[in-house]
């Protein structure tokens, strides 16, 4: 049977048609076209909505909430998401880019996911057709997940406060060894007051690196004072093994690339 | 089984087709319409052949789906040159000697003149990120980096 | 942390043609009523230029202009048999067979022209844009497009030639191994600089000076595509490539361009190309196959250079950052 | 570049008209307009999509096969199982009588890697033929595998491939081809030092940006033309003749325009089951390998194991050089003896060594079959000798440059394999090197020449 692909103006009843078995979102079509053209004979049925405000950025005083069918070169161009470009920046060649959906991020498998990442760290907000949700129960629920995404919502952090690092083999464009996003902010003697850490490639999606956020709190950026974060940043990880790297590796080097993050 | 109305712009001219549902809109141009200059190198995603310009962006024909393209204009490299004369940066692939096997050079030519559209005067390492979703197996990359500078320059040598 | 840089040398020989022989190529050239040249071959063209390099050969022969010259290739109802493009054969054993068929062509060529010109064959020469001329009197000569047209509707004369080659098989001796691989080989040497991260195994070659000898450059544009590219995938070779990248266990095959590791534009080191020409004795115009060599030395020279670089030996291909890292962690430890 | 024409200067004529000039590539206008037509480019009317069913085991009995589902399935129009091949087990070599036949078209009772074709379905759409290989059900009885060439080469290991009877390629000259130059024993007797070192390396993948593939259109004439990507044509041809016992006279290949080779396009693996499935039929057939089928269905080069035992003087001579080669071939030949027996003739590389002891051996495993890529038999031999050459210069604390002079081979001397040399450019290689490098050795080294001694 021909794969069918359904259009709806609005997510409601797009997301009423996604009930039906067989049938998958289509966002930027990175990921489920991709498995059609691969032989995924379980996909018979697409769904898209056209719902402009699937398509909108609004940052209003300071907060940003940018809908699901944004694509990730949008954000890398958007004057005021200059603090968080680089991780749309980090995702994809150009095509890819003009395609990959925001919403679409939140679904993909590691080693893909790296602006997911840059979301876990930013500690944002997940709105489905459902309701809201914090974004790490999303991504922990999201395999079972049915509700389309509509937007994601977060505070805009200073670009002084997030960074972000993917580490690659092949440069500019390869899939990750590893990706972390920190959102961190200093207080007046410049210790940590406040800090978010997440990890791709460290797990089967995005995760937490809580031990090292423990550790930095209240510590100075330098050798010594993140020397107890890095003993740490790999608590609670089961780092993936793929064509690109063993777990092992990955484990390996998480340290010395976190250190490199918060230190440079 | 039930086909699917679609209809575009390509390179200008008018086109309308039916497919069936599901139809990538590599196929679509491949298939239905006739135009090859997009290649099907892996058709997921990650060799960037059957690059296309799509509104103005580049895009992977390979994953779009045809009928999202309703009233959308379509690029290829079979229509960039204009009454038989090369566009400069196909001018510039020929002298560069940038094409070995060819089979990428639709598609990279593509990446490059979405570029020069936006970046007019670009440095090495904007035309290295642009070719970046596209694979050659060939040549080693060097020489079509230093194709699409070259073409860069004639442009704006005959701009100035 | 520490970057540490390093050098390495690796040097190297190949083969042309493929090995022991007995692989046969044959070509066929005729000319159009208007003295244009037709080379007819079943040889298959990769991306490397064969056609080009075909009719530059075919043009050298008769002596006329390349652009003279069509190459009709590949097509089993027409082509004469060619054994197939592999093994650094194409140029060298299709070379050989159109030289040898356009000098057929030739001589007929020089036959129709001496008649119209009233001089013996032997007296002639080519000007090698599309006139044949008297040796030592050059104001009496013809167009190429006139004998053409003389042989055709005067002469009932086929300016057309066979052209075949092939290397007797060799038959290696069961006990000692004597045999007669190769007629002829190329040669390399290459020195590659690297900078390896020892805090996490990277290495980034930051140049490769190529020294190629590949016998004769027939088009040295050509030559300096397959060898530029050559070298492009001779690191990719020794860094990034392997389907099976915990062999021999087959699990984490990769299936695309992400998981295939090569480098990308982002990757790619200064790269140097030197080419020398000792022209082998059986090449056509002396060339050999420059095709599969120039992606080998630079393996052994990365190799070499990681050593150099941080004292760590790895014999295992490909040369990751994570075997790098082990080994720097083994020596540690010791 | 640079052409360095002051080298061998009088070895060369120069002033050629076309030769050593820089024409335009005739065939580049076509690339950079996407006019240029490779086989793909075809689209016939009614055109059907091949699509393989492929083993799931890597070793497996196939105790049955169940099509009638999937025959049942909308849009499918024939499914080809091993008895529909004429002539099912073959090898490529078979031509110039390197056998034996010991690969099948589609599995017949058994699978002997992980992807290995069984079943092939022909349907209207690439989709249907998706969803009808699902239908199709094969039951195996899993068996032991081997992967590694040290575990297939032992007593009682599975054996892979019963057309061979043991897990390694049988040669004239016996479980390996062999030279044997010297007296390597005496050699290593005399040597100041003795290193014996292990190379190994895992398959790769040619990558061509073109995936192997065929068109197949019948002619209406009881002749199909086979547009394809093949890198040799009457190969191709020829093997398929004998696959479906079909004349020549029947079959037209049409080529010559691929989009990358590097050597993976020299099997026969997609022609003949098209053309059978087009004959079949009487409709256009097409056999194009996904992505993921290039890279893990197709041959890669074969994983190398290369153990290099040396025995080299102080003052930088190579006096002896034994050198044991492996070849992990995958479950069939495809080319991979012929690759070992290259591997033989390279040893021990470009060097004149007085007592060389060769063996390279051909194993078969449950992977892949591998075969021809660029440098075939030879890459990895010469990853494996150009390392092995860094070492011992290290050992005897000698730059590894010059160690390299002292040992090159020249013009006239014997190779192992008891060809003169001819033609030898090493040293002005290393000399050119050398400078461009800014990697200075010794004058003499500067001043040797390739050419005959004493000439």
């Amino acid at each position: 049977m021909a794969l069918a692909l359904q259009t709806f103006s609005t997510v409601g009843d797009a997301n009423a048609a996604l009930k039906a078995t067989g049938t998958r979102y289509l966002g930027g079509g990175t990921l489920v076209v991709r498995a059609a053209n691969e032989g995924d004979i379980s996909v018979s049925g697409l769904v898209r909505s056209t719902d402009p405000s699937l398509s909108a950025i609004e940052i209003d005083n300071g907060k940003a909430r940018i809908g699901a069918s944004v694509t990730m070169a949008a954000i890398a161009r958007h004057p005021e998401l200059g603090a968080i470009a680089k991780a749309a920046r980090a995702v994809g060649g150009p095509a890819i880019r003009n395609m990959a959906t925001v919403g679409g991020n939140l679904f993909a498998p590691a080693p893909y996911g790296d602006f997911a990442v840059a979301l876990l760290a930013l500690g944002a907000t997940v709105d489905t057709d459902d309701g809201e949700m914090p974004i790490e129960d999303f991504l922990a629920g999201r395999d079972g997940s049915r509700a389309i995404v509509t937007s994601v919502r977060f505070e805009l952090p200073k670009a002084e406060n997030f960074r972000f690092l993917k580490v690659s083999r092949v440069k500019p464009k390869g899939v990750s060894v590893l990706s972390i996003a920190a959102a961190l902010e200093q207080a007046g003697d410049s210790t940590v007051s406040s800090v978010r850490i997440a990890l791709g490639c460290m797990a089967d999606r995005p995760m937490r690196a809580r031990g090292a956020e423990k550790a930095l709190i209240g510590s100075t950026l330098n050798q010594d004072g993140i020397a107890a974060a890095l003993a740490a940043a790999g608590e609670g990880t089961s780092p993936i093994t793929d064509p690109i790297a063993s777990a092992w590796y990955r484990a390996e080097v998480l340290p010395v690339h976190l250190g490199r993050l918060l230190l440079g | 089984m039930a086909k699917v109305p679609v209809q575009f712009t390509l390179n200008g001219s008018e086109k309308a087709e039916f497919v069936e549902g599901g139809t990538t809109l590599l196929h679509a141009l491949r298939d239905k319409i006739g135009d090859t200059s997009p290649k099907g190198g892996c058709h997921q995603g990650t060799c960037g052949a059957c690059s296309v310009i799509i509104d103005g962006e580049l895009r992977l024909s390979c994953l779009t789906l045809a009928e999202t393209c309703g009233g959308a204009d379509i690029r290829t490299t079979s229509g960039l040159a204009e009454a038989g004369v090369l566009h400069p940066l196909q001018r510039a692939f020929l002298d560069a000697f940038a094409t070995q096997c060819g089979f990428c050079t639709p598609g990279m030519i593509m990446a490059a003149k979405v570029l020069l559209d936006h970046t007019p005067n670009p440095s090495r390492e904007d035309v290295v990120e642009a070719l970046s979703g596209n694979i050659c197996r060939c040549t080693g990359y060097e020489p079509i980096i230093q194709a699409v500078l070259t073409a860069a320059r004639a442009n704006s040598q005959n701009a100035a | 942390m520490a970057i540490r840089r390093g050098r390495g040398v690796a040097a190297i020989n190949y083969p042309t043609g493929m090995n022991l022989g007995g692989d046969p190529t044959q070509a066929l050239v005729h000319s159009t009523p208007t003295g244009n040249f037709m080379v007819t071959l079943s040889s298959v063209d990769l991306g490397q230029g064969l056609k080009q390099i075909m009719a530059q050969i075919c043009a050298e022969t008769i002596g006329v202009p390349t652009d003279r010259v069509t190459i009709d290739t590949a097509d089993t109802d027409t082509g004469p048999h060619c054994m197939g493009t592999f093994a650094s054969r194409g140029t060298h054993r299709a070379g050989n067979a159109v030289i040898q068929a356009a000098k057929e062509a030739r001589q007929v060529m020089l036959e129709v022209a001496a008649e119209e010109l009233e001089v013996n064959a032997s007296d002639l020469e080519t000007d090698g844009q599309g006139n044949i001329l008297v040796k030592g009197a050059p104001q009496k000569s013809i167009s190429i497009f006139d004998v053409a047209l003389s042989a055709h509707f005067k002469r009932g004369r086929s300016i057309s030639g066979r052209g075949m080659f092939l290397i007797p098989r060799s038959y290696p001796e069961k006990e000692t191994g004597a045999m007669k691989p190769s007629t002829c080989y190329a040669h390399a040497c290459t020195v590659v600089e690297v900078e390896v991260d020892d805090e996490t195994g990277e290495v980034t070659v930051l140049t490769v000076k190529n020294v190629f000898e590949i016998g004769r450059a027939l088009n040295p544009k050509m030559v300096e595509q397959q060898l530029v590219g050559g070298s492009w995938m001779g690191i990719s070779h020794a860094l990034y490539e392997t389907t099976e990248p915990y062999y021999p266990n087959r699990d984490h095959g990769g299936t695309d361009f992400n998981q295939y590791l090569m480098p990308g534009p982002g990757d790619l080191a200064q790269t140097e190309i030197i080419v020398l020409e000792r022209p082998s004795a059986d090449g056509p115009y002396g060339a050999k196959g420059p095709g599969e060599m120039c992606a080998n030395p630079q393996i052994p020279a990365v190799a070499n250079a990681v050593f150099d670089a941080v004292g760590v030996r790895i014999d295992t291909l490909p040369i990751t950052p994570e075997r790098i890292l082990r080994a720097l962690k083994a020596q540690a430890a010791n | 570049m640079e052409l360095r024409k002051s080298y061998f200067a009088d070895q060369r004529k120069d002033g050629l008209h076309e030769i050593g000039q820089p024409r335009p590539r005739l065939d580049s206008p076509g690339h950079v307009t996407g006019k240029t037509a490779y086989f793909a480019d075809r689209n016939f009317p009614g055109m059907l999509h091949l699509k393989m069913v492929r083993s799931p085991h890597h070793h497996a009995r196939i105790r049955s096969i169940d099509t009638s589902e999937a025959e049942k399935h909308p849009g499918v129009v024939k499914i080809l199982t091993a008895k529909d091949v004429p002539h099912n087990v073959y090898t490529i070599l078979i031509l110039i009588q390197v056998g034996p036949e010991d690969e099948t078209v589609l599995a017949d009772g058994k699978v002997r890697w992980k992807g290995e074709a069984v079943v092939a379905v022909l349907a209207e759409t690439e989709r249907a033929a998706q969803e009808a290989a699902a239908k199709v059900k094969v039951d195996y009885e899993v068996l032991p595998a081997v992967f590694d060439m040290e575990e297939a080469l032992k007593p009682g290991a599975p054996l892979v491939n019963e057309y061979h009877g043991q897990n390694y390629y049988l040669y004239d000259s016996g479980e390996c081809r062999k030279v044997r130059f010297g007296d390597v024993e005496a050699g290593f007797a005399e040597a100041d030092h003795i290193l014996e070192q292990s190379y190994q390396s895992s398959p790769i993948e040619h990558a061509p940006t073109e995936t192997t593939g065929c068109v197949v259109m019948p002619e209406g004439n009881d002749r199909f033309t086979c547009y394809t990507n093949t890198q040799a044509m009457f190969f191709t041809l020829d093997n398929t003749s004998i696959i479906l016992q079909m004349p020549g006279s029947k079959l037209h290949f049409v080529g010559g325009t691929v989009g990358g080779g590097f050597g993976g396009k020299v099997d026969v693996i997609v022609e003949p089951i098209a053309i059978l499935g087009a004959k079949l039929t009487g409709r256009p057939v097409s056999f194009i390998y996904s992505r993921e089928e290039e890279m893990q269905i197709s041959s890669p080069r074969a994983a190398e194991k290369v153990v290099i035992k040396d025995g080299v003087m102080n003052d930088g001579r190579i006096v002896a050089r034994q050198v044991t080669g492996y070849t992990d071939a995958g479950a069939y030949s495809r080319h991979s003896p012929y690759g070992a027996q290259k591997g033989a003739a390279h040893y021990p590389g470009p060097y004149t060594i007085p007592n060389v002891w060769i063996d390279t051996y051909c194993v078969y495993t449950n992977r892949t079959p591998s075969s021809a890529m660029r440098g075939f038999g030879v890459t990895i031999g010469d990853f494996a000798l150009e390392v092995q050459m860094d070492k011992l210069a290290r050992l005897i604390g000698m730059d590894p440059l010059e160690f390299r002079f002292i040992n090159a081979y020249r013009d006239g001397d014997t190779k192992a394999h008891r060809q003169p040399t001819e033609g030898a450019a090493l040293i002005e290689c290393m000399q050119e090197a050398s400078r461009a490098a800014n990697w200075p050795v010794a004058e003499k080294y500067m001043a040797m020449s390739s050419y005959k001694k004493g000439a």
